[in-house]
């Protein structure tokens, strides 16, 4: 009966939806000529970077608050939990991600550079990252996590606390995150290097917190 | 008005830094300042109207806008006026229990919580607004999972799966706004969104306040509310029952009488209905709970009600809102006072049930004091903060000639009275079992007096009522 | 025309895992229909000119995602074994 | 009809069936994915959508970013009380009595 009703209300909702997409018209305003025009004070010269680290900045820093606060509630809820022990010990495997380790790391160095002018930067850099971390600990050659130590934690909230201090020291003179265009270019590409160490330090974290919940198996 | 949401953001991430079960003078004297900082942006929000920001320097639509006015510099100061007592709190109760696993990372949850609720209130972008609505969710339900018990995990599972259900209803929201417009920009889009406005933009509304009453509780929506605010640890109960509701309320209220007031006239009776039905239904659940949390999680559950007659009275003579306004502020007040000596009682008699507070007033007289001036408030006596929203209301409901809303208002107070007296009546007339007195705990006068400047607080906001209202009106 | 027939069929593609991640009846097909429909995604992503959203997809919602989703099966069938 | 309007009704179809799921499908883990459908279906009709006149639109795009990563960041703390809960009682499934 639930389901049925449910399931209705899905389909009822999708048709009206989709008949109103359907029939509309032209969107009021375009962005994307604001976009372009302004894309030459904004220190990088790919829109999508562009919006992300300036014009649209502020919801990129409150995302990385997102980020971190997972990994802390991840921390919360996976507490007191053993050390999860490597699942497999296969050379060949272990080689090859050995292999594949420097390779990602070359691959994120080049994504993060190359996020300025193309399509790449501090996420997708840091996920590439995270990647090759969670790639070695299924493989037995990085263990899961214990409860972070200072060092890490300090890697963790270097990107925030950089954004933010970024972000604040710009009150100074203007806006919060209001770079100067002559030096938005430094300023995005430092805040885009630490953000992806910390990144791929808190992705890689939600998957090596989470794998350690089960003790020995 | 940036420094309230910096400041948390700082200080959540440097009580990850500081470590587990560290910073709670990081976070109590970063709370001081930012309560200066509210009071200080409500003094100039009154004196000069709205403070814009374009962050960014590029203003909207291309940038991000954040704007307070005199609605969001109220619920600003709100916060960080619940925040900062709670937070002492917060410190004396974690130092007791210094093995709950609740206490462990508090500090930068209770951080990025604060972050995200100053930011919800100061936010003119709806896609910005998405962000910290994520924030504040994700934060409030790791705070109730971090009780750890197999109840608080369940119960956190029920509430991230609400708060995600209505946050990605919000979000199809939001798109299909950026479809039909092409900014997310609550100022651009007020004169585009008409009575005239395409299909889409309606049921993009509809999709969006829809999303946002599940994520305040609304009945039906209120399932997942009592065993995530009754089964958490104390001042994270506190914190959710009057803060976090309260910011997908404003956005509600928000969205009702800016973007979307073109639309949602025809749809007003609804909320107010849903919401009649919540008072009764929450109410009459709190007559009848078994444990003493449940009973104020349920009476919240109620009290949201409340908040959700005031749309089909809304108006120019904005009394409606004043009434909204001061309900928001008087209840979460009351309800964290209510929580806070709950959690005072509880600990002290070692365990959560209605039927054990018999006989604690000799023991606790101050939490007992702040418990009834609390319930004065839900009641709506005079001269509480309570008493003022309730008279606003039917003062609105009685100049649209709506009888029917002022039962309702009425028969919410009489049941608010009756589930406070019922605890009133057994911490005060009843005699205290003998099997009980071995567990008992000595009280902490820490606890007991937070929990009293909050009752205060509640009561006291009757009192400043003027100045609350004119807040309210200013910047418009 | 022949890229909308591509685009169409795509959609349909996506549909279909999207659906059958939610109904078939063994999880851990589930969760590889899930990463299958995550790299649909990516595809959806490119040929919407979005190369950005693509590697994110990639990375994040299809591979980490997926691996995260992976190993939460894993551990909860070891332990449901274990019991 | 252009790509970008359809994968904007695709978006509205997975969408539906996400929300439908998150409703409807009581095993956690399932639930978890449901979600993610539903997150994938709105990042679909807010770029699909913007670009039904098939011009690429960056600020959309870089919403989905953030979009994306906040997904995963839920989707993290679903699946870490997920594992703690079936740790706690060896249930996937939410059960009525744990209603007060």
């Amino acid at each position: 009966m639930k389901r049925l009703a449910v399931t209705a209300l899905a389909t009822g909702f999708a048709v009206v939806l989709v008949e109103a997409m359907l029939n509309l018209g032209p969107a009021a305003i375009d962005l994307r000529i604001p976009v372009r025009e302004n894309l030459a004070e904004s220190g990088v010269s790919h829109a999508v970077t562009a919006v992300l680290l300036n014009y649209r900045g502020y919801d990129t820093l409150l995302e990385v608050a997102v980020l971190l606060l997972a990994l802390v509630a991840v921390l919360t809820v996976t507490d007191e939990a053993d050390v999860a022990f490597p699942h497999m010990e296969h050379p060949v495997l272990q080689t090859l991600a050995r292999l594949a380790t420097p390779l990602m790391t070359v691959v994120a160095v080049y994504l993060l550079w190359a996020g300025a002018f193309r399509p790449g930067g501090a996420f997708q850099a840091g996920s590439v990252l995270a990647a090759a971390a969670v790639l070695l600990h299924l493989v037995g050659l990085l263990p899961g996590w214990r409860s972070p130590r200072l060092p890490l934690r300090l890697g963790l909230v270097a990107g925030l606390l950089t954004f933010l201090a970024v972000a604040t020291a710009m009150l100074a003179r203007g806006a919060l995150l209001e770079y100067p265009p002559s030096m938005a270019g430094g300023l995005i590409l430092l805040i885009e290097s630490v953000l992806t160490v910390s990144l791929a330090l808190i992705l890689a974290g939600l998957f090596l917190l989470l794998s350690r919940d089960e003790g020995p198996s | 008005m940036v420094w309230l949401i910096a400041l948390p953001l700082g200080w959540a991430s440097l009580t990850v830094l500081l470590g587990p079960r560290r910073g709670a003078w990081t976070a109590i004297s970063a709370l001081t300042a930012q309560l200066w900082l509210a009071f200080e942006l409500a003094q100039t929000v009154r004196a000069t109207g709205t403070v814009r920001h374009a962050v960014g320097g590029w203003g909207a639509p291309l940038g991000i806008d954040l704007a307070v006015d005199g609605l969001s510099a109220a619920m600003l100061l709100l916060a960080q006026g619940v925040a900062l007592p709670v937070a002492i709190y917060a410190r004396a109760y974690f130092k007791v229990r210094s093995g709950h696993p609740g206490g462990v990372w508090f500090w930068p949850l209770l951080g990025f919580l604060i972050a995200g609720l100053n930011a919800l209130f100061a936010s003119a972008d709806l896609f910005n607004l998405y962000v910290t609505l994520e924030l504040v969710g994700l934060a409030a339900v790791a705070l109730v999972a971090a009780g750890g018990g197999a109840p608080q995990v369940a119960a956190a599972l029920r509430y991230l799966f609400a708060t995600l259900l209505g946050s990605g209803a919000y979000l199809l929201g939001v798109a299909l706004i950026y479809g039909v417009y092409g900014t997310v920009s609550t100022a651009t889009l007020e004169p585009l969104l008409t009575v005239e406005a395409p299909r889409l933009a309606w049921i993009a509304g509809l999709l969006m306040l829809s999303g946002l009453m599940l994520k305040t509780a609304l009945f039906p929506f209120h399932y997942w509310l009592p065993p995530a605010h009754g089964g958490a640890a104390t001042p994270v109960s506190a914190l959710l029952s009057a803060l976090v509701v309260k910011a997908s309320f404003y956005l509600i209220l928000r969205l009702w009488i800016g973007p979307f007031a073109a639309l949602v006239d025809r749809i007003a009776w609804l909320p107010a209905v849903l919401g009649a039905t919540a008072v009764i239904w929450g109410s009459w659940h709190a007559l009848r709970a078994v444990r003493l949390k449940a009973l104020v999680a349920w009476s919240t559950v109620a009290q949201i009600g409340y908040l959700f007659l005031v749309f089909p009275l809304l108006g120019d003579d904005r009394i409606a809102l004043h009434a909204g306004g001061m309900q928001m502020v008087s209840h979460a007040f009351a309800k964290a006072a209510m929580f806070t000596a709950a959690g005072v009682i509880v600990h002290t008699t070692g365990r959560d049930a209605v039927a054990e507070v018999a006989g604690v007033a000799s023991r606790l007289p101050v939490t007992l004091f702040a418990f009834g001036l609390a319930g004065m408030t839900l009641m709506g006596l005079p001269p509480s903060g309570g008493f003022l929203a309730k008279w606003l209301l039917i003062e609105a409901a009685l100049a649209r000639g709506r009888w029917d809303m002022v039962v309702v208002v009425l028969a919410g107070g009489l049941l608010a009275a009756a589930y406070t007296f019922r605890v009133l009546r057994q911490a005060f007339l009843l005699p205290p079992s003998g099997e009980r007195r071995r567990v008992e705990r000595r009280p902490i006068a820490v606890l007991e007096w937070t929990a009293f400047v909050l009752a205060a607080a509640s009561v006291a906001m009757g009192l400043r009522g003027m100045e609350i209202v004119q807040l309210l009106d200013a910047g418009t | 025309m022949m890229t909308f027939a591509f685009d169409l069929l795509l959609a349909l593609s996506l549909l279909w895992s999207g659906w059958r991640a939610l109904t078939t009846r063994r999880l851990d097909r589930a969760i590889v229909l899930f990463i299958a429909f995550g790299l649909l995604m990516t595809l959806a992503w490119a040929r919407l000119a979005a190369p950005d959203i693509a590697l994110a997809e990639a990375a994040i919602g299809a591979g980490l995602t997926g691996a995260l989703l992976l190993d939460a099966y894993g551990a909860i069938r070891r332990r449901s074994d274990r019991t | 009809m252009t790509g970008g309007l359809l994968f904007a009704l695709t978006g509205v179809a997975l969408f539906a069936s996400g929300v439908a799921g998150v409703v409807l499908i009581d095993n956690l883990l399932r639930r978890i994915l449901a979600f993610n459908l539903m997150g994938s279906g709105a990042f679909l009709v807010l770029v699909g959508l913007a670009q039904r006149n098939e011009v690429a639109d960056p600020v959309p795009q870089a919403m989905v970013l953030t979009g994306i990563v906040v997904a995963v960041a839920a989707t993290a703390l679903a699946l870490a009380m997920t594992r703690k809960y079936h740790a706690l009682t060896g249930r996937l499934e939410l059960t009525g009595d744990d209603n007060d």
